[in-house]
């Protein structure tokens, strides 16, 4: 994975723009007239003169469009924003001339050589201008949308029935909207290569390809790392990498979501499952501190894909392909999926969740105040460690976390690999620094001090209280979802839930707060860990609330400082920003 | 719409005995059993002997279908298994490094497909969206097993059903025109 | 043989009657069976149908022609369905009353076969009488039995304490009430012509002076149809009409026990059918030829006397069963009209004719 | 055999008086429904009585009328009433009071006139010898008034009945 030398500019999170007193133009489209800026951020946010577009979109009117994307440069290839227009007709003293009833009078655009025939011009690279109509809908829009749209089907296999595009396809989307039935190309079409391997993460088919370049523009402008291009003339335009097989920076199944048509398909999905199945749910990436917005794609319990969801305040319409490609772990076979308790004998038994709670609950009660230490993992939500921070003050317990890091590029990947690492610091779980107590736990533990070790999430035998040390606990207490060493010692075993089979919060490494929603079901006796530790909670403090993951949240927004004030339903799809 | 209630005619005397109305039933009656005891006209089949002649366009059970070159016309695009009504047909899709297909340039093949012939309710949805005219309701109405598994049947079993069907061969076609374009100046992989 | 001579009249005729009795319930049980095979392959001919031609036991395969043939015919059947029958799950819901919903089928068969008792069904065989029980009030002891076959009905609905059973049940029960009435005087006239009760006499008398039937016409059509309503048979089978009831007052019954209800229905046919034969079609005589009109003289013209005797009941069997598809059901109030503002009146006007007529001729 | 009739006799004669008594108080039901069942058993009961009598006609009559039809309409009527509310009821004492006396009532003038009968030879009591003309003769020679006012008293109760149910009529 070569580190892409990423423009800075690109995350800079575009604030919304605070009111500059903007100039502004009125124009008609399809005969509403709106007030537009007169310029707006282009890809990189630098202002730029509003396109015919841009105002469409304004107006609530979307021109289909190809090549163009408002992350993008403009490239204005594809054709297909053709739109037909108009502007105020200038008399020879420079006035407008106007009609009867005093209203500007419109010289729509017309071929020059052709003057019957309506002219268009691509929306997304035409600069407006003032008193300009659009005419999104008329009928010589239509047309020329027609014949775009023929001229792009006539190299195009039409396999929509093996394309993994299906069903997201804009080409297949606009060919049903704005298409003709028939072609009037008889000729035979020309073959192009298929299924040609770019790189380890991506399948090129050259038959299906528009040539929009929006991959080349993505990986040249975005990634850095220019390893695409177009090669050969005319009909036989293919894209190409600059070195076959080696298109493998960290972001190139973006390519995948930029391809408006099943040109570039990535191989991890490819001929899994089609689309239309899938069950969209907004999630976060757990893979580092970015916590980039995501979209689970699962289907009767099965996560199939990761998808990008755009936050401009935290990845944009992107995401790195090592994120995206971490969700098999969620149905992994060895899920922890029974409740085992360890008996007087010695032997671990499975028990109920009833009984697993009463026991832990006495465990907690009985122990007399310090000899309890909790570790937590910076990948349970904040509810979870919310209710756990209640459980370690009643103990009076030491608490800590593990630290998790990583190489950092200069796109997206942090260094900080786990996704709730401010939300463990702002409920007061760890210290800035993580493993600041986990020497003194260890210390604890072996001088007989601490009795109880409660884990959540994390395998303590890496970060220095190995087998022998939890072998002289009374109690060891460890949620988890994969196995590891530290739940094969557990005393009480209770199977938590992945991400993606519960809700909850975390806060990036930029403090930001989001939250994510359940795509799938937990298997086997696996819960959400915030519904049993609500329970816990409740058998040790009485505090009988937070029955729902929305009044836990709100609970949790009165009593934790950074989040005072905040309320689940106030947190949208993208997250508020909290002060860490 | 207004009801019209009609007059009933009144009976005569002779009507009010049964009389005509018992003779009546006599006569089609006696008709009939002469027709079956003497003339041998009964409308019974004798069904697992004598067979019912299965009519064009009959909608049993749904197979699948091989061209003329035996090979699997399904290319497991999930049409049939997102239509069908009482979901009885699951694919098992190929994935990633799916050639397995048993013909050149279709790329893809279900690996597996089943229909469960208890909850198929022979609609022909399927038959109607298969945009590969790879699945269709075939003339078989009785299906019979001996356990709720054997009435799963698979892709070996129902391509076995299916038999072949002479129709267009798209993928060959188009593989045919590829091999013919040689003037195509980049190196197919 | 001889050994019978030296027994006392007593355990002679208690022998005897036993022996009657035997082949009596015999030949009723198999009788009935074979009605409901009738009745099957009738209703199968008038529909265009086959019926029954399946059962066919192991034995078959070592007759050659003659067994296809049986088989075809369903000459086997009754003794599947009974098999079928016995095997069955008897099935008793929780809800019922249980004595009488175990009662009720027991009640619905017992006086369906005691009327038998009391029918001549052949002259005699040798010096025995062929009547079990040559009573001299025969019709009354008849007519008093068949009413407390009404009971069984009655119990079957109010033992099943559900609600088609019960509305069944009380369809049945006045509508079997009210046609005892009409057939109880239908029968009249024939007493004041015969002056006699006995059955025997009864036959006797149509012997010497010509069938009941063609001097009491009217008496004849009224018993006849007031026998298809007692023993509730289309075109009078309201109580179990399955369109309103499901299945009338034995909806809730299964296996043997519904056998049962099933054997008495038959059973109650059956006893029509020889009542009627009796009554009006001359019993085991025959017109015209005196040795048929005469008590048997030989053993051989016994048994033609019961051959006779029977010919008849089997026709009036295939017109039970043939009356079923030739008429739709009646109305329930149509049905009481029939009953009460028609046969009974029609019934005594009948009485009083033919008392006058009997008064005035006869002295 | 007379002995053989005189064992008849009084195994029927005990029938009789079990079932009218579990007729009227019956331990194991207080369902109405039963209790009309035993009455027609009583009724069968009494028949077989009539017969040893060789009064056949009569034992006929019996079952027809008795058995056949009136505890027929008995049942019918108990049956369409909701009788639950009798089956919790309990016992009236003055009620038990009352019958008890009248039962006694009845049977003192029952023994009384068993005590005066004088027995008849066997052959001397066979004067109708269950013919039913002998019957109709004396009903209608010797005691055609009787007769004829029970007639006109039933058709009385006849028109009665109807005038009953007839609600509108009036």
């Amino acid at each position: 994975m070569s580190a892409p030398a990423a423009p800075s500019s690109t995350l800079a999170p575009v604030p919304a723009p605070a009111v500059p007193p903007v100039e502004t133009m009125t124009v008609i489209v399809n005969g509403k007239t709106v007030q537009v800026p007169k310029t707006m951020p282009d890809w990189q946010g630098k202002p730029a003169p509003t396109t015919m577009l841009q105002a469409a979109k304004i107006a609530g009117v979307d021109i289909p469009h190809y090549c163009y994307h408002d992350k993008l440069p403009i490239a204005g290839n594809c054709r297909m924003c053709l739109v037909e227009f108009g502007t105020p007709m200038m008399g020879p003293d420079r006035k407008p001339v106007l009609n009867e009833d005093g209203t500007p009078k419109i010289s729509r655009s017309v071929l020059p050589y052709e003057p019957g025939t309506s002219r268009g011009a691509i929306a997304c690279a035409t600069p407006i201008s003032p008193g300009m109509e659009i005419y999104a809908n008329s009928k010589a829009t239509e047309q020329m949308r027609e014949s775009v749209l023929e001229s792009l089907l006539i190299n195009h296999p039409l396999d929509c029935t093996i394309c993994d595009q299906a069903g997201e396809c804009k080409l297949q989307e606009y060919s049903v909207q704005h298409g003709k039935a028939d072609s009037q190309f008889v000729e035979t079409k020309v073959h192009k290569p298929k299924a040609v391997d770019l790189g380890p993460r991506i399948v090129l088919d050259d038959e299906r390809c528009i040539l929009c370049t929006r991959c080349i523009r993505f990986t040249r402008d975005i990634a850095g790392d220019d390893a695409l291009g177009i090669v050969n003339r005319g009909s036989y335009n293919t894209i190409s990498a600059f070195e076959p097989g080696k298109f493998d920076n960290n972001y190139t199944l973006n390519t995948v979501d930029l391809c408006p048509v099943g040109a570039l398909t990535s191989k991890d999905f490819r001929f899994k499952m089609r689309v239309w199945f899938l069950k969209e749910t907004k999630s976060l990436c757990t893979s580092c501190g970015t916590g980039c917005n995501i979209t689970t794609g699962s289907r009767e319990g099965v996560i199939h894909r990761y998808e990008p969801r755009e936050n401009d305040a935290v990845n944009g319409p992107w995401m790195c392909d090592s994120g995206r490609l971490n969700y098999r772990w969620v149905g992994r076979a060895d899920r922890l999926k029974q409740v085992l308790r360890t008996a007087a004998d010695g032997t671990r038994q499975p028990v109920s969740w009833n009984a697993a709670i009463e026991s832990a609950a006495l465990i907690l009660t009985q122990a007399p105040q310090g000899s309890v230490a909790f570790v937590v993992s910076a990948r349970q939500t904040n509810e979870e460690l919310f209710l756990l921070k209640k459980l370690a003050t009643h103990t009076g317990a030491l608490t800590d976390s593990v630290a998790r890091e990583g190489e950092p590029d200069r796109l997206l990947v942090s260094e900080d690999r786990n996704p709730n690492s401010n939300g463990v610091r702002l409920i007061g779980m760890a210290f800035t620094e993580f493993g600041f107590n986990l020497t003194k736990i260890a210390e604890g533990i072996a001088q007989g001090r601490i009795k109880t070790l409660v884990v959540f999430g994390e395998d303590v035998t890496r970060v220095g209280i190995g087998p022998e040390l939890l072998a002289k606990l009374d109690a060891l207490i460890v949620s988890d979802i994969l196995p590891n060493a530290t739940t094969a010692a557990a005393t009480l075993l209770l199977p938590g839930a992945a991400h993606a089979e519960k809700r909850g919060t975390f806060v990036n490494v930029k403090g930001r707060l989001q939250k994510f929603q359940k795509a799938v079901e937990a298997p086997g006796e696996a819960r959400p860990e915030w519904e049993f530790l609500r329970e816990l909670v409740h058998s040790l403090t009485g505090h009988n609330g937070y029955r729902t993951i929305e009044g836990l949240f709100n609970q949790m927004a009165t009593e934790v400082p950074a989040f005072a004030g905040l309320e689940w339903a106030q947190v949208g799809d993208t997250g508020v920003t909290v002060q860490i | 719409m207004s009801t019209k209630v009609v007059d009933r005619p009144p009976l005569t005397f002779y009507e009010r005995t049964y009389l005509p109305a018992i003779l009546g039933g006599l006569k089609v009656t006696a008709k009939h059993f002469a027709d079956t005891v003497f003339k041998g006209n009964s409308v019974t089949m004798q069904y697992p002997e004598e067979r019912w002649v299965v009519p064009e366009g009959y909608r049993g059970a749904p197979y699948l279908v091989k061209d003329q070159d035996g090979a699997t016309k399904c290319v497991s695009c999930q049409l049939c298994e997102f239509v069908c009504p009482p979901k009885a047909i699951r694919i098992t899709t190929p994935g990633a490094d799916g050639l397995t297909a048993d013909r050149k340039n279709a790329e893809k093949m279900p690996k597996e497909f089943e229909i469960n012939m208890l909850r198929c309710i022979f609609c022909g949805m399927c038959q109607e969206v298969c945009p590969e005219e790879a699945i269709f309701l075939q003339k078989d109405y009785s299906i019979t097993g001996e356990n709720r598994e054997s009435m799963i049947f698979n892709k070996e079993k129902l391509l076995k059903l299916g038999g072949t069907h002479a129709g267009v061969q798209k993928w060959k076609n188009k593989l045919e025109e590829a091999q013919a374009q040689e003037t195509f100046p980049v190196d197919a992989q | 043989m001889e050994a019978i001579n030296y027994l006392n009249p007593t355990a002679q005729m208690i022998l005897f009657s036993a022996l009657k009795i035997g082949v009596v319930f015999g030949v009723v049980m198999t009788a009935v069976a074979y009605a409901v095979l009738v009745e099957r392959k009738v209703s199968a001919w008038i529909q265009n149908r086959v019926g029954p031609n399946r059962t066919s036991p192991f034995f078959i395969d070592y007759l050659p022609v003659i067994g296809p043939f049986l088989v075809k015919l369903g000459i086997f059947q009754p003794a599947a369905d009974g098999l079928k029958f016995l095997l069955k799950e008897d099935f008793t819901p929780n809800y019922v009353r249980k004595v009488y919903f175990w009662l009720a089928p027991a009640i619905t068969v017992i006086p369906a076969l005691l009327t038998v008792a009391v029918i001549p069904f052949g002259s005699n065989l040798g010096s025995e009488k062929m009547v079990i029980a040559d009573l001299n009030v025969g019709i009354l002891y008849t007519f008093g039995i068949v009413s407390l076959g009404v009971y069984g009905i009655v119990l079957a609905g109010y033992g099943s304490n559900s609600k088609y059973p019960f509305l069944g049940s009380i369809r049945s029960t006045a509508q079997m009430i009210s046609y005892e009435i009409a057939m109880g005087m239908s029968v009249i006239p024939i007493f004041i012509l015969t002056e006699s009760l006995n059955l025997s006499d009864i036959i006797r008398y149509q012997a010497e002076h010509g069938w009941m039937i063609l001097k009491q016409p009217l008496a004849f059509v009224i018993f006849l149809i007031a026998s298809f309503a007692e023993t509730n048979r289309l075109p009078f089978d309201l109580p179990e009409s399955e369109s309103e009831l499901v299945g009338g007052y034995h909806t809730e019954y299964s296996s043997m026990k519904f056998a049962l209800f099933f054997l008495g229905e038959y059973a109650n046919m059956i006893a029509s059918a020889a009542m009627m034969v009796t009554l009006f079609l001359g019993g085991w005589t025959m017109p015209f030829i005196d040795a048929l009109n005469l008590p048997a003289s030989s053993l051989l013209l016994g048994f033609v006397h019961i051959g006779v005797f029977f010919a008849k009941m089997a026709f009036f069997m295939i017109v039970f069963i043939w009356v079923r598809w030739m008429l739709p059901r009646f109305r329930y109030d149509q049905l009481m009209d029939l009953g009460w503002r028609r046969f009974i009146p029609l019934a005594l006007a009948n009485i009083v004719v033919t008392a006058l007529v009997v008064a005035l001729f006869n002295n | 055999m007379p002995q053989f009739t005189d064992l008849f006799f009084y195994a029927l004669a005990g029938l009789t008086l079990l079932f009218g008594f579990l007729t009227v108080l019956n331990p194991l039901s207080r369902s109405p429904v039963t209790s009309a069942m035993f009455l027609v058993l009583t009724i069968l009961c009494m028949a077989g009585l009539f017969v040893l009598l060789h009064a056949f006609f009569l034992a006929a009559v019996q079952i027809l009328v008795y058995a056949g039809a009136v505890m027929v309409v008995f049942l019918f009527v108990i049956m369409l009433l909701d009788l639950k509310a009798d089956e919790r009821r309990h016992i009236n004492k003055i009620a038990v009071g009352l019958g008890g006396l009248s039962a006694l009532a009845i049977a003192g003038t029952l023994v009384a006139s068993i005590v005066k009968t004088v027995p008849v030879s066997q052959t001397a009591g066979r004067l109708a010898e269950g013919e039913t003309k002998a019957l109709g003769r004396l009903l209608f020679e010797s005691h055609i008034l009787p007769f004829e006012i029970l007639s006109v008293l039933l058709l009385v109760a006849m028109v009665g009945a109807i005038l009953i149910t007839k609600k509108d009529l009036r």
